[in-house]
């Protein structure tokens, strides 16, 4: 198979298929949990579920100064990867011809070497999460398989992409392919691990904050 | 035995699992951060006792019985169920390790409520038969005597008859169509009657028509604390009765954290309906007949004070404000713990800790972390509303050779009621 | 012209001074993308290289090659280069015909053999012989045949290197590249449809001076097909910042930006567009306002429109998205169904938990 | 004819710039420098670099013309011209057609290719034998 086949394979059918697993991986992970059910509270409320809700929805992603003195370093790792992750997947251009071309919707983008330097950052930071995953007792406790398999598919795409920008060594249509095959890897891999958490952490707060609005806990 | 036991305690935890349950098991990323929002891990450095993985065994039902993979590597025979010697393993992690304080619920990022999965957990452990000795006597206690302390009516007759005395007013019992019903805890019959006394004084000084009564009086409920419904309700329920026999208005919830929780927020669904009477915690009321200018106060207290929120009546319970306002009333010099209110440190001893002998040592070291808060703002007196809280934190402080005075705010009030 | 000429004396022989050779050594190791310090080791190459017999088979291809390599009609530099080699047979621009052209292509063969270099354009039909012949003779024989004494061979434009257009979908002549056929002699792929002239010619004197050259992957001389066209590209810097142009006449086209949301392929196309230039240097497709099509890569013409960017999906998968969640919503609400099925049971069979449940474990 | 006349035809010249004159300018400064103390020559393939039109203006306006302009004919005309920096030299070769095919920038005191030739002095003194043989001579 030629470089340009295999570009075109993970342009063409692959991504089809990719696209396919991810959307309905997602809606059937979330119906799955729904369908779990939710009993209503008979207890005489003292506030709306919903206000709790929304406020934890938003109020979460700002942690308090306790967390933030005991975790930082969870934290200010966990913050640049996920805004480099979103920034680079986002608002590098060719990302937002991508979904220009599947959803019709389109945004600025920003300088191409401005991503490429949150790449780089994104992916220190990234690497400074796993090496805290493998040294930190607790982290190591909790992970296993799943977690260093997530980190991976995760890096991947910014390690390809890395390359494909800058074309080391590699042809840029094999390099290009590679790095669109690993982001469909992470495309099939999100709603089936905890990636998913990208979505049901919405979820996730509104339950929680449900419960604390319910009570009237402000 | 055990793989009776076994099977029971998994058909309560296939029976616990949820909407939220499986959301909170499908977001969670493994970061580790309740760890460090958790005392029993801060002070011990024990990883076991990071919150989250102390929901392993519900994680796992979860997966096997209630996700896709789960059912088909399950039929493929790829996974191993849960095992006896497992949810054993668990016991110390979940009974002794955990206070259910819920601050690691506020902390984590993803919103996880990791203190309500693991008060499902414990349904499937008691089941199983894995909760410790000590909250198992309590239970049994607390369903055949009424109370887990084995406090029987004649006891609290006595101590009415001893606040009757000093305070020279009567103890309404059994007063039917009274306004409130109070609920107490045994702790506060046998080592706190002075808080009897002050709710009768300031009762009868703004005039609220009150009542206890002697069929349903015991306000703790060790089914919560241990995790078993069934008994839970049926202790609930005792209370319910009563209230609806002397057709009371309000029921009032007293300085304990967990009793609040249990007929507050638990109970009609425990019972599966709602109540025909409503729950007012103790504070909530005091701090409403201070706002409706019934209750008033003189003086102020001159030394330097601070408030412990007890996990279940501030962090889960939503009762906050109430308790600053009323100090607030009698206090000039009122210091904030660190993280006082929302993110108010647990005393160590919540969740049936104290109850379980199994867990004192932990529980002494636990308490460590209210130590060196105490250190940090130096104060005068430390003033909270559960007698759980107040007798452990008195413990920890003998322990430490302190000697710092630990009050119950009631108590407090009502040392500042107008003439 | 006397084959056994070094490429010095050729020229020296058509009055061409040192100057002149120096000057024509500098073109060329700009042209072969060398440094400029390596023009003394070309020109003392080149002025020891002797003219090699060249035999040119054109088979299923436009004749744009040869178009390309003769746009240059005065005595240029790379028409210069062409006296520098002996074209021996190429039967279009040959002027013997018929049975005399196959007497020269087999004369040529025989007093060199081993020894010629032979250069193709065109794909080879393999489907069916009679889709192309020349002479009565198939493609595929005539390439063997001369293939067979060749010391290496030049595919030239991308129909010789990668099938090119014959060999795009569906191929109805089941057109296959020279590599396809020829497995035991170097080959050189000038990919290009057509390639540039310069190239055409650089390689020639390249194999000259400095005999076969370095390759990519896909056989092409890294000196020219090295670096991408976005790599040299003069509005790479547009890129880099983030400036395209959307479509063909807004302000960013006019100003000169990126093409790539146009769906230039300049960033998968190894090519020498972007410094070697077209019409002697005049400028390259980008410069003139429209994307790369890619032509030097193989499948140019089969991998999508032209127009939408390298980087997007190139089938509908907005739509597929659609079913996907329609298909998603359906299993979801199936799996689901059966979870809660399953809950309902384990409730249905709840059992009572009692104090004495709860005490066998702590008994112990 | 009106209406296409009509028409408004309008060419702008290419303004864009992509920022490698700097760089350029940068690597010839240290050339320079080089040259000056220790006399090694350089010698940059202006072709080879991705420059736009406004880029080789703007190149062409920061170096300007000097004192030295030479024109060489082989093999069509070549531009020598030191530019107003001296010891940078630009060279542009034409071939025949008067397409350039080569232009660089040479940092040295004088282009090689402005030098006469060894083999071009031998051609010159036959050449120059022959012109003597082929005059009268005096004595004859």
């Amino acid at each position: 198979m030629s470089d340009t086949e295999f570009l075109l394979l993970v342009r063409g059918p692959l991504f089809t298929l990719a696209t396919v697993i991810l959307v309905g991986g997602v809606l059937i992970r979330i119906a799955e949990i729904l369908f779990m059910g939710r009993k209503k509270s008979l207890a005489e409320a003292r506030g709306s579920e919903a206000s709790g809700g929304f406020r934890v929805m938003l109020s979460r992603s700002v942690p308090d100064a306790d967390t933030f003195h005991r975790s930082g370093f969870t934290i200010i790792s966990g913050y640049v990867f996920h805004i480099g992750l979103f920034v680079v997947i986002f608002l590098f251009v060719p990302h937002i011809l991508v979904f220009e071309r599947a959803i019709g919707l389109s945004w600025p983008g920003l300088p191409s070497n401005i991503i490429d330097a949150t790449t780089v950052i994104t992916l220190i930071a990234m690497l400074t999460l796993l090496i805290h995953r493998i040294v930190d007792p607790v982290r190591r406790m909790l992970s296993g398989f799943q977690d260093y398999w997530v980190w991976l598919v995760t890096a991947l795409p910014l390690i390809t992409g890395y390359f494909a920008f800058h074309r080391v060594g590699v042809s840029g249509a094999w390099m290009l392919a590679v790095h669109i095959l690993s982001v469909e890897l992470l495309m099939i891999t999100f709603p089936f691990t905890s990636l998913s958490h990208a979505f049901t952490l919405w979820m996730s707060r509104w339950y929680n904050g449900a419960v604390s609005g319910y009570r009237g806990i402000r | 035995m055990s793989s009776e036991g076994l099977q029971r305690g998994y058909a309560i935890l296939k029976e616990q699992i949820d909407a939220p349950t499986a959301s909170y098991l499908s977001s969670c990323v493994n970061c580790g951060m309740c760890a460090e929002a958790c005392l029993f891990f801060t002070e011990t450095g024990d990883p076991r006792y990071t919150p989250i993985h102390k929901v392993e065994p519900l994680k796992k039902v979860w997966r096997h019985e209630y996700t896709f993979w789960g059912r088909l590597s399950k039929a493929l025979g790829l996974s191993k169920p849960v095992t006896d010697e497992e949810l054993a393993a668990w016991s110390p992690l979940v009974y002794d390790g955990c206070s259910m304080c819920g601050r690691c619920s506020v902390v984590c990022p993803v919103g996880n409520d990791i203190t309500y999965m693991i008060r499902k957990v414990r349904e499937g452990l008691a089941a199983a038969g894995h909760a410790p000795e000590g909250l198992v006597a309590a239970t049994r206690r607390a369903i055949t005597v009424g109370s887990p302390m084995g406090v029987k009516l004649p006891a609290l007759q006595a101590q009415i008859r001893h606040v009757e005395q000093d305070t020279g007013l009567s103890v309404p019992v059994d007063v039917e169509n009274a306004d409130y019903m109070l609920l107490l805890s045994s702790m506060e019959i046998m080592n706190f009657p002075e808080f009897i006394a002050a709710v009768t004084r300031i009762f009868d000084r703004t005039e609220v028509s009150w009542t206890i009564s002697s069929e349903a009086f015991e306000a703790t409920n060790s089914g919560i604390q241990i995790g078993v419904s069934d008994l839970a309700a049926e202790l609930v329920q005792r209370v319910v009765t009563a209230a609806e026999k002397l057709n009371v208005k309000y029921v009032i919830s007293p300085e304990c954290g967990h009793a609040y929780m249990a007929i507050r927020w638990e109970g009609p669904n425990l019972i599966g309906r709602p109540y025909g009477f409503r729950v007012v915690h103790i504070l909530e009321l005091l701090d409403e007949l201070r706002e409706q200018g019934r209750l008033k106060l003189q003086g102020k207290e001159t030394d330097r004070l601070t408030y412990h929120d007890p996990c279940q009546i501030g962090r889960r319970g939503g009762i906050l404000e109430q308790p600053r306002n009323l100090l607030r009333a009698i206090s000039d010099d009122l210091v904030e713990l660190p993280g006082g209110g929302m993110m108010n440190w647990c005393c160590g001893a919540g969740g049936g800790v104290s109850s379980n002998e199994r867990a004192d040592e932990i529980r002494l070291r636990a308490f460590n972390r209210k130590k060196s808060q105490l250190d940090q703002i130096q104060v005068d007196g430390l003033v909270s509303a559960c007698s759980n809280c107040r007798i452990h934190i008195e413990e920890g402080l003998e322990h430490n050779h302190i000697d710092l005075p630990v009050l119950s705010l009631t108590e407090l009030i009502e040392k500042h009621l107008a003439d | 012209m006397k084959p056994g000429l070094t490429v010095g004396e050729t020229l020296r022989a058509h009055g061409v001074t040192r100057r002149g050779f120096l000057k024509y050594c500098a073109a060329i190791t700009s042209l072969m993308a060398l440094p400029p310090s390596s023009l003394k080791a070309v020109a003392a190459a080149l002025e020891a290289a002797r003219r090699p017999s060249v035999i040119w088979l054109s088979f299923q291809e436009c004749t744009g090659c040869t178009e390309s390599l003769t746009r240059s009609a005065d005595a240029t530099i790379e028409e210069l280069i062409f006296n520098a080699i002996s074209l021996d047979y190429h039967h279009t621009l040959q002027a013997a015909s018929g049975a005399a052209a196959e007497a020269a292509r087999e004369q040529a063969m025989h007093e060199n053999y081993g020894n010629y270099l032979l250069i193709v354009d065109g794909s080879i039909p393999i489907a069916d012989a009679g889709y192309s012949t020349i002479a009565g003779i198939s493609n595929r024989d005539m390439l063997l045949e001369t293939a067979a004494g060749a010391a290496a061979i030049v595919s030239v434009g991308t129909c010789a290197a990668f099938g090119g257009i014959p060999a795009a979908r569906p191929n109805p002549t089941g057109a296959v590249p020279v590599s396809e056929l020829i497995t035991d002699k170097p080959i050189i792929n000038v990919p290009g449809c057509p390639p540039i002239p310069v190239v055409i010619t650089g390689v020639l004197v390249q194999y000259l001076t400095f005999g076969l050259p370095d390759l990519d992957a896909q056989g092409r001389p890294l000196a020219f097909y090295g670096q991408s066209i976005h790599d040299r590209c003069y509005r790479r810097p547009f890129y880099d910042k983030g400036l395209f142009a959307d479509s063909f006449d807004d302000e960013g086209a006019k100003k000169g930006w990126c093409l790539y949301k146009l769906g230039c392929r300049g960033p998968t196309t190894y090519n020498a567009c972007a410094t070697a230039k077209w019409n002697n240097g005049t400028s390259f497709p980008i410069e003139s306002g429209h994307p790369c099509l890619g032509c030097s890569e193989p499948d140019f013409w089969d991998t999508g429109s032209f127009y939408h960017a390298l980087s997007t999906p190139t089938e509908a998968i907005g739509e597929a998205a659609v079913y996907a969640a329609g298909g998603g919503l359906l299993i979801g609400a199936a799996v689901g169904a059966v979870h809660q099925r399953h809950k309902r049971k384990a409730i249905e069979s709840h059992r009572k938990v009692s104090l004495d449940d709860i005490d066998e474990g702590a008994a112990k | 004819m009106d209406e296409v006349g009509a028409i408004a035809i309008e060419i702008e010249p290419t303004v864009a710039t992509t920022g490698n004159v700097l760089p350029l300018l940068h690597e010839l400064h240290h050339a320079l420098l080089r040259f000056r103390d220790d006399g090694s020559e350089h010698c940059i393939d202006v072709n080879s670099l991705p420059l736009s039109e406004q880029d080789h203006r703007q190149l062409e306006s920061v170096l300007g013309r000097g004192e030295v302009h030479a024109r060489l004919q082989a093999l069509g005309d070549s531009e020598i011209t030191e530019t107003r920096i001296p010891g940078i030299w630009r060279v542009i070769h034409a071939n025949a057609d008067g397409a350039v095919v080569g232009r660089f920038l040479e940092v040295t005191a004088c282009p090689s290719i402005l030098k006469t030739q060894q083999p071009d002095i031998a051609d010159g003194i036959a050449h120059l034998q022959r012109l003597i043989d082929e005059l009268p001579g005096e004595d004859q």
